[in-house]
């Protein structure tokens, strides 16, 4: 048979939840250029959203691409150059973050947000007793973000847990370990705190040992990292739970994708990730020891 | 009346193509040769046309930056206020848009402009009446400029009204006698920069404020002046570098703009401007935002290198082409 | 200005000074350098203004010309006060000034340089370039400078630059011209048609100042001579009864003999450095020639005669070639200044803004840069023995200043290149090589530094003396080299070191046999 | 002979702080004074501790930036240097450890140490040998180091073996008689830097080539040598820097020492030393990196700046201590 090639654009690893994309969506493609002789996947990794744009430009001019699986760096300006490259006939799967217009995408696969804040906050009000002083960290200023400081802030309402502050960190987890004890100098009371993200995670631990300060029940992150799913499993009394928006969601977008061309059914339609707490119980199936991440 | 020695004819000197700088072209030469050695399609014209368009955005930038890195300045501030600019701009238009239909697009434009002088005047009084590093208080408006994008935009995004994106589409898509538009626009600002600083008075005092403050300020020339100036012509080539690339990006981000500085500057360095003022070079600076667009692309078009090491073959190559152009000076 | 509208004041107008100068005084936090020095310059005299190093001189010509602003006194043009805040002011109001310091962009060419600020615009206001250049060309042959419009000034040797400079001053219309050491860097050749040119202003009815410390010039030229010491006016004289002798009495506050010390009589001999076949692509071809031990050895020539870039090549600072160069018989070979340093090889730059002196650092270590092993046991910088070692050379050379915390670059001229000298002195080189020794230093400070030459090879060392003044070399050394285009075009030694002598090997291509008393080699 | 006054007596001139340059401490003065009226937390023990230890990695490297911009040299690079660094030790310690035990820290530290002299070496020889902008060489490698650790990571995390971590903790964490070791060691290295700068030949040599290349060759001067000397020297800094900021976190990612590079600049300047070259001053970098830390503080402490806006208000506040700075000089 003809031979299909399926491009993967995905952002340059720039920090741990971006790394892991980079580890799965390279996975994948070895497995299934390994797999499948008729197919073959390019995988282009883009340090900003205008390189991104610069990528599938070059990536669709100098050959016939049949899918693309992109994450897209941000939604507004990948939206128009996806469409140029739609209209060649391309497949196109959108992986995470959504285009403006989601006429664009055959198939879309992504993590929820919004359940990434939301879950954490109700499993804090329950455990909290439903009320208590909280501080948050933030990422950097992108839709992921808002949406999950949204979903967050959904959770809470009607409770009386109080949000004492709330900054970015960058996802940066030094930004998060100055931000941490910042936070510690200025609040004298601190029941939990909320790093949207695990690398910043890693940083709010650390400052929290340093202070010494007992009063923290609790301190979660988000996105499955491994060292804090290790926690999960270990029973760590701080960080009990956490929400997965796993990176190995890309590749299970490059194998939908390609089922699209092996199968004998086209493969069209959205993919919502759930984003269950994840407990002592269920850690293990999202512990991927190999992965960076 | 004189026995100077004839001078050697220097033909084209000057606002035309300076011949007595070939050393980008021979490093752009250099790297079409080894682009194409790698993979032929990276001469194929539709690859060509997208390179050289992108690349018109870091050009018409780094055109401005010319102005400032020759007069002595630096400014660090210019990816910045590109995503100020297009927010502003975007914010503007969607305001206009319900009252002037597409009649908002040039109204948005001039917006635009008018932003990026301000934004230029700003960096200039600053850095001149302030006596400060231009490193350090472009560094500042740096994160000023984020800032209130950041903020005018409640920490998110802001993009193009539907309504309009079609209608200005083809001012970064289309072209004229197939000639791409961006390519034209930064033709011609390229043309008037260089009429600009070859052949005007404040050009002139531009490259002598650069090359020896003293002897400018001691000649009647007001420093201060002629480095706010360039400050503004760097904000006013940002505002038309961010109307061409509104229908491009569709929106203004956080992200957007970021680290453009670095791409800028190198753009300028290795277009043969010295960055300790004194020396500018208009046609160098474009030469150079190609080449650096061109390594970009040589790096997806190339299959062997890991893509956790292409920042690396980036560098060395860009090392590279800094010898060439340096090599062939001698 | 009601003064200036006063009857009796226009009345006078024709008879009153173009520019007056009132109590000006100046001081440099809280340092008078200046006070209480009047003047009076009148249209079509050639004022000049003598005194020793560090008297004031090139601070009253700033004043004068809007870059200083004075502290105390004013200032009167046509009998109106007047203030200037920039040069600009100055400019605008006739008065032009050709710095003591070369004040050029060096990246820029030469037309640019004159033209910075007062472009020539054509149509559509864009720049005139052939104006410019052609303009530039005229100026510069009319002070005799042959370099091309075109040429980078950072290209061209500082004689040029100077000339550039004077250019650049002239260009326009004048009142007052002020030329504060013009001829500080200029051989004798080149000074004849700055001297025309000044002569002819002075026809036109501009006046003139002019600062030297070449003395037969100020006789040559002056109508009147200010003298100024320790930065005040010792007075004004008319020139007509001034003798050299009598100005540099009056400069110095005591009777002033002799400027060259006593020849030394002596056997040379021994060849401390010997140099056959030096090449210095585009500068030197073929130069061989042997300094003895203990002798003073002259290097005349005129611009451009390459005797700068030999020993730039020597030591190893441009590309050049030698067939064999021996240091005491010893064959060496430099690399860098550094080895040459080692060896006991000194060498001190005639440019000493650009290449010898850190004019932003204080004077200690510009003093022990070279040197800075005499300065460092292993404990690290030994600021006491350097401020000890500053004493020393302020005391030695004579170093005129008001704190020893200053900059370089604010010491005068002279005192810099005294400073610049104590500097290479430092390192006790055994062979040294001094490239303009005098340059802008007063006449009694020369004497000392004659004097300080032969005491350095009454110690046994060796020196070679490049200048372009004549005089000096003919009353210090024992033998003169003349050189012409990059070649040795003439050896003088003995009675046969005369000025008129060592003119004709300098400007024409006598072969050395045919030199009157010359004998090439012994 | 002569009748000069004698010079006026400058105690602690040199190498001790430099009282001539009171800039800095002043700009740390009023902002420490601004901070404690904003929030009196500012001033608590345990703050001011958080905020000096935090500072020392920027002033250790800043440190060595010192010496680099101070002989008329710029490095862009230390960022991901850092970042190389760590996960070269990092890596090394984990393979160490089964054989070495505890050993495997002090051999890493060595291995830390000899990474950065040799990054600082290649920087240098690259700058001096090819004759290239320091900025563009710089900015290549600053691509280099960040692929290479990005590339020996996998893009990932390389976290330090859990058997070392205790061990190490105390590098970071860990204080003598109440003052944290880092700065202690931050103090150290300054000392010891304002030892090299001020008081031995080297020093002496560095700000003279920053000063005026010529006069240092003339004055036989190795300028190559001189030149990749402070870049030698800025690579073993922030080794050491390196080897401090391991136990904080334990690990190696693809952002670590993201951006230090400018914050590293914007010290050395604010500290008063010249960007131009030829001017250094240790102390005043150190106070530089202090203050730097105090502003990002003083943004949390303090309520009433918007989190968009942060960075504009940290933006202005530079520029203000700038001010400060350059004030108090006339
Ligand atoms: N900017 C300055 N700051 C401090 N002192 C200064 C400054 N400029 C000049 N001086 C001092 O003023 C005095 C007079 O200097 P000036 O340059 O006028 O001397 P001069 O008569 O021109 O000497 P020379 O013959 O050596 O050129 C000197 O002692 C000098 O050190
Ligand atoms: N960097 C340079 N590039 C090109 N030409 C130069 C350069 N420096 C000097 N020249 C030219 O080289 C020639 C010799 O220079 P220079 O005048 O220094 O020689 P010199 O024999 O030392 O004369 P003097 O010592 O009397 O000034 C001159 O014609 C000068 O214009
Ligand atoms: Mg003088
Ligand atoms: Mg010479």
């Amino acid at each position: 048979a003809e031979k299909k090639t399926i491009a993967v654009s995905i952002p340059a690893a720039d920090h741990g939840w971006t790394a892991g994309v980079v580890y799965h969506a390279n996975a994948a493609a070895a497995e299934i250029n390994a797999a499948f002789p008729d197919i073959e996947v390019v995988v282009k990794t883009s340090p900003s959203a205008s390189s991104q744009v610069s990528a599938i430009e070059d990536l669709s001019a100098t050959r016939q691409l049949d899918a693309l699986v992109i994450l897209p760096h941000t939604s507004e300006e990948l939206t128009t150059p996806v469409a140029a490259i739609k209209d060649n006939g391309t497949f196109i799967t959108v992986v995470d973050r959504g285009l403006s217009d989601p006429e664009i995408q055959d198939l879309y696969v992504a993590g929820d947000n919004i359940a990434v804040g939301f879950n954490t906050a109700k499993f804090l009000v329950e455990n909290l007793g439903g009320k208590g002083n909280v501080v948050v960290l933030r990422g950097i200023p992108t839709v992921i973000d808002d949406e999950r400081i949204k979903g967050f802030q959904d959770g809470i309402a009607g409770s009386e847990l109080k949000v004492l502050d709330i900054q970015y960190a960058n996802w940066n987890s030094d930004e998060a370990f100055k931000l941490m004890q910042d936070y510690l100098a200025k609040y004298p009371q601190i029941d939990a705190v909320w790093a949207n993200d695990d690398d910043m995670l890693l940083g709010v631990l650390e400052a929290i040992k340093q202070s010494g300060r007992e009063e923290i029940k609790y301190a979660l992150g988000g996105n499955g990292m491994k060292e804090i799913i290790e926690k999960v499993m270990a029973g760590d009394a701080v960080t009990p739970v956490e929400t997965p928006y796993p990176p190995s969601m890309i590749k299970t977008a490059i194998y939908l994708t390609v089922a699209h061309f092996t199968g004998h059914a086209p493969v069209r339609g959205s993919f919502k990730l759930d984003a269950p707490l994840i407990t002592k119980d269920n850690a293990a199936e999202y512990y991927f020891p190999e992965s960076p991440f | 009346m004189t026995d100077v020695p004839a001078a050697p004819p220097r033909a084209l000197q000057g606002w035309s193509i300076g011949w007595g700088d070939v050393g980008p072209f021979l490093a752009l030469g250099a790297l079409v040769l080894i682009g194409f050695l790698i993979n032929p399609d990276f001469l194929s014209a539709n690859n060509v046309a997208n390179v050289v368009t992108r690349s018109a955005f870091i050009a018409i930038i780094a055109i401005g930056a010319t102005f400032v890195i020759s007069s002595g300045g630096l400014d660090l501030s210019v990816g910045s206020m590109a995503a100020f600019i297009t927010g502003v701009m975007i914010l503007f238009m969607n305001w206009a848009v319900p009252s002037f239909g597409t009649a908002a697009i040039p109204l948005g434009m001039a917006v635009a402009l008018v932003t990026g002088i301000a934004c230029g005047l700003l960096n200039g009084t600053i850095v001149t009446m302030g006596r400060i590093e231009p490193f350090i208080v472009t560094l500042g408006t740096m994160g000023i400029f984020r800032a209130l994008i950041t903020y005018m935009t409640d920490g998110g995004t802001v993009a193009i009204d539907r309504s309009l994106r079609e209608a200005y589409r083809p001012v970064y898509f289309g072209n004229v006698l197939g000639v791409p538009i961006p390519i034209l626009v930064s033709l011609a600002v390229a043309l008037v920069a260089a009429y600009v600083l070859y052949r005007t008075r404040f050009g002139r005092r531009c490259i002598a404020v650069g090359a020896n403050e003293d002897v400018a300020r001691y000649s009647g020339i007001s420093v201060t002046r002629v480095r706010t100036m360039a400050f503004v012509i760097q904000g006013a080539c940002v505002a038309i570098a961010a109307i061409c690339y509104v229908p491009r990006l569709g929106a203004a981000t956080p992200t957007t703009g970021l680290l453009w500085e670095l791409q800028v500057i190198t753009a300028v360095v290795i277009g043969g401007t010295a960055l300790r003022g004194g020396r500018g070079r208009i046609w160098g600076t474009v030469i150079g935002a190609v080449i650096l667009e061109f390594i970009a692309n040589l790096m997806v078009l190339s299959d062997f290198v890991s893509e956790y090491l292409v920042a690396a073959v980036q560098g060395v190559i860009i090392i590279i082409a800094m010898l060439i152009q340096r090599m062939s000076k001698r | 200005m009601t003064v200036a509208l006063a009857p009796s004041q226009r009345t006078d107008a024709v008879a009153a000074p173009v520019l007056r100068a009132e109590r000006l005084a100046k001081a440099f936090g809280g340092v008078t350098v200046l006070s209480d020095v009047s003047l009076d310059i009148w249209p079509g005299e050639i004022h000049a203004v003598i005194g020793e190093n560090g008297a004031g001189k090139s601070t009253l010509m700033r004043l004068l010309s809007g870059y200083l602003h004075p502290t105390e006194g004013g200032l009167l043009i046509d009998g109106a006060p007047i203030a200037f805040h920039a040069p600009k002011d100055a400019e605008a109001a006739g008065i032009a000034l050709v710095h003591q310091e070369i004040l050029l962009a060096e990246a820029l060419t030469v037309t640019e340089n004159i033209f910075i600020g007062r472009e020539i615009t054509g149509r559509f206001g864009s720049l005139d370039e052939r104006a410019m250049r052609e303009a530039a060309a005229a100026e510069l042959a009319e002070i005799g400078c042959k370099v091309s419009p075109r040429a980078r000034v950072g290209d061209i040797s500082l004689a040029n630059r100077q000339l550039v400079q004077i250019a650049k001053a002239l260009h326009g219309t004048h009142r007052v011209v002020i030329f504060d050491e013009p001829t500080a860097v200029l051989t004798h050749d080149e000074v004849d048609p700055l001297f025309d040119i000044i002569l002819e202003l002075k026809q036109r009815g501009v006046a003139i100042l002019y600062i030297s410390h070449r003395l037969d010039e100020v006789e040559r030229l002056a109508d009147r001579v200010t003298v100024l010491r320790d930065g005040r006016k010792v007075g004004t004289y008319d020139a007509a009864g001034l003798t050299p002798q009598r100005m540099a009495s009056l400069m110095v506050g005591r009777e002033f003999s002799s400027l060259y010390p006593p020849r030394l009589e002596r056997d040379l001999a021994e060849p401390a450095l010997e140099i056959e076949h030096a090449s210095v692509p585009g500068f030197v071809h073929d130069v061989s020639f042997t300094l003895k031990k203990g002798e003073i050895l002259g290097l005349a020539g005129m611009i451009g005669a390459g005797r700068t870039e030999l020993f730039e090549g020597l030591l190893g600072l441009r590309p050049a070639s030698f067939a064999a160069v021996r240091l005491h018989g010893r064959p060496v070979h430099f690399g860098s200044p550094a080895q040459a340093m080692a060896a006991g090889f000194g060498y001190l730059t005639e440019d000493r803004k650009g290449k010898g002196l850190l004019l932003g650092e204080r004077l200690a270590p510009n003093l022990t840069l070279a040197a800075l092993v005499r300065v460092h046991p292993v404990t690290g910088l030994d600021l006491g023995r350097e401020a000890q070692l500053l004493g020393e050379a302020v005391e030695t050379y004579d170093i005129r200043l008001h704190s020893r915390d200053v900059r370089a670059g604010q010491l005068s001229g002279g005192n810099q290149q005294k400073l610049l000298l104590a500097k290479v002195m430092l390192n006790d080189p055994s062979v040294i090589v001094i490239d303009e020794p005098t340059r802008g230093i007063d006449i009694a400070n020369k004497s000392q530094i004659y004097a300080f030459i032969q005491s350095l090879v009454r110690e046994g060392r060796s020196c070679i003396v490049i200048s372009s003044e004549m005089q000096e070399l003919i009353g210090l050394c024992d033998r003169i080299l003349v050189m012409r285009s990059g070649r040795i075009n003439g050896e003088l030694s003995g009675d046969a070191m005369t000025e008129s002598n060592v003119a004709l090997h300098a400007t024409s291509s006598v072969a050395s046999k045919e030199t009157p008393g010359g004998n090439a080699h012994d």
